[in-house]
């Protein structure tokens, strides 16, 4: 840390082979030489101070050494200003050299504080370096403990689904208003024995049925009875293309010879 | 009698304070020097923590700060945080609660679906799923059971309370509400959403 | 004088104690409690450690125990060495601490020169300095300042304590050139600081 409170070692006017990476830039370079002139950074000489910059940068040159661009520069700009700050004061050009010199000691300034209050800063009391802390202090835990946010309705709900949703899936059909050719079969075979004559097909259908139901039982009960024709339990007769319908029972054969 | 402490004791009161691990006089020695009586430091040290919150406690031969005993208590601060049980640990209670005692082989296949490692953690965990011994079938599988603490955090006086199916058919809850997002599945599709529980 | 620490003294000792970073009172009344007086508590603590070996400090608002500085020689070790900063990142920490909020350009005009890359880096991997959101003017520059951690690491218990803070105040050497010159009644600034760089 030593290094913080000495600035760099200013150069002594005869040696120059100073390395220039020593510097942080010009500023830094114009504040050691500043520093060669008086602690008070208020009351250094612009003037000598160009000079002694100019001939530090002359020097290097005749050393051949590389100088970055930005310390040219700032030679170059330290020319232009002592040439102005020589010159007599109603010559001067605008803005007076006299504020640009005042500028470059006010940034020399402020930069010469930084860099103490950094060296001040660094040579305080610095945890794990002057004052220490436990190595390993036990920590103050906290124990996160779950509280769990489910309602009853949560419960039965989630339940409810999973019975929906594994639940065998069962088709119930309709039931529609039919009457079946097995019910029409069984109805006309029963009723057609009853009657001994010829009787129309209507009057086998069930009484007080309308709509899908009266043509569902008229449609099952024409099948129906072609059926029991065919298996010979009962004769069919119309006169003519849609002419009622009629049936009756087939009559044992002895009787039917009998009747003829 | 709190005189002001000397730089000895002092020493040996820092190098105690900052070390990694409990130091024998040996080791303290290393730092604080020969002169000076070690024995003494520690014992008026030892002695002046006594009543503190911080007690300076010699075990086996090497010396420590510890907290006083009967302040366990406040460096270790409970905080309670709600948090949302996860929807298969919802599932895999609903279960357990309708059907217990029921194995993980159960749960499963009263789900469709798997039941994560997590998931039965979390719900014993939270206090209202016990193990409850094993199935007597091959492999003789773990059976889980609701616990008390779960009747008492749903309001319920015993399992008895729980709407039955025809209730839930009424209440509409058998509607299949999500299926078309979940998929109709008795496929096996591995839950990942356990580690919200 | 040396009266018995009653119980919530103990537990503020304690909990300071065994705590991994500094605390605020916050914080410790999340441990000790709400009853209690916290603030004459940690006075009292303060108080009763000021001459011992290790010491009760307040650091930007937040308190920890650390040892007396004066016994720094007999508590360092080799691997203590804490790493040196750079001249550039201790001007520019400096820089920081001094003028904060402050821009990188802000900081480059101090300086004269371009922050390099890895200092702001150095000064942030440290942890005592942020970003400290933007500055309000064209091209929205990130700002940035220093960490309650940059207190505690240089042993400040504010930035009013930041050596010399006061002086280089009234000397006028924490304002920008700019102002400073007005201050001097210099007429007419037009110049830009960044052609003398």
């Amino acid at each position: 840390m030593d290094d913080l409170f000495i600035a760099p070692t200013p150069p002594r006017a005869d040696v120059l082979t100073v390395s220039f990476e020593s510097w942080e830039g010009p500023l830094d370079l114009l504040l050691a030489l500043a520093r060669t002139q008086k602690v008070d950074l208020r009351e250094i000489s612009i003037l000598a101070l160009v000079e002694q910059y100019l001939a530090y940068i002359e020097g290097a040159r005749k050393l051949k050494l590389e100088l970055a661009a930005d310390y040219l520069v700032m030679a170059a700009w330290l020319a232009y200003l002592k040439s102005a700050l020589l010159l007599p004061k109603e010559a001067q050009p605008e803005p007076s050299p006299e504020e640009l010199a005042l500028r470059l000691q006010l940034r020399l300034q402020r930069l010469h504080a930084m860099r103490e209050s950094g060296a001040r800063l660094m040579a305080r009391d610095r945890i794990g370096r002057d004052v220490f802390v436990r190595e390993k202090p036990e920590g103050l835990r906290l124990v996160r403990r779950a509280r769990w946010d489910a309602s009853l309705y949560d419960l039965i709900q989630a339940y409810g689904q999973i019975r929906a949703r594994t639940q065998p899936v069962v088709h119930m059909v309709a039931v529609r208003p039919v009457m079946t050719l097995d019910e029409a079969i069984q109805r006309v075979g029963s009723l057609v024995g009853a009657a001994l004559d010829w009787t129309a097909l209507e009057a086998f259908l069930p009484e007080g049925r309308d709509g899908p139901m009266a043509r569902s039982a008229l449609a099952s009960s024409f099948v129906a009875a072609l059926e029991l024709a065919k298996q010979g339990r009962v004769e069919i007769r119309q006169e003519g293309i849609f002419e009622p319908i009629f049936l009756r029972a087939s009559l044992p054969e002895e009787q039917a010879e009998r009747l003829l | 009698m709190n005189e002001e402490p000397d730089d000895f004791l002092r020493a040996v009161e820092a190098a105690l304070f900052v070390a990694e691990q409990p130091l024998t006089p040996a080791e303290l020695r290393l730092h604080v020097g020969e002169a000076g009586d070690l024995d003494a430091a520690l014992a008026t040290l030892a002695d002046h923590y006594a009543g503190r919150g911080v007690n300076l406690v010699e075990r086996g031969g090497r010396w420590h700060f510890q907290t006083a005993a009967d302040l366990a208590h406040i460096l270790r601060r409970e905080k309670d945080e709600t948090r949302k049980l996860s929807r298969a640990a919802m599932e895999t209670l609903a279960i357990i609660a309708y059907h217990e005692p029921v194995s993980r082989a159960e749960i499963e296949a009263i789900r469709g679906v798997q039941v994560a490692k997590g998931t039965l953690d979390v719900l014993m965990e939270a206090g209202w799923v016990r193990p409850a011994g094993r199935r007597e079938v091959p492999g003789r599988p773990l059976i889980y059971a609701t616990t008390v603490e779960f009747l008492s955090h749903f309001g319920l006086s015993s399992r008895r309370d729980l709407p039955g199916i025809d209730d839930l058919r009424a209440a509409g809850l058998l509607d299949p509400v999500d299926l078309a997002l979940e998929g109709l599945g008795a496929q096996s599709v591995v839950e990942n959403d356990d580690e919200e529980a």
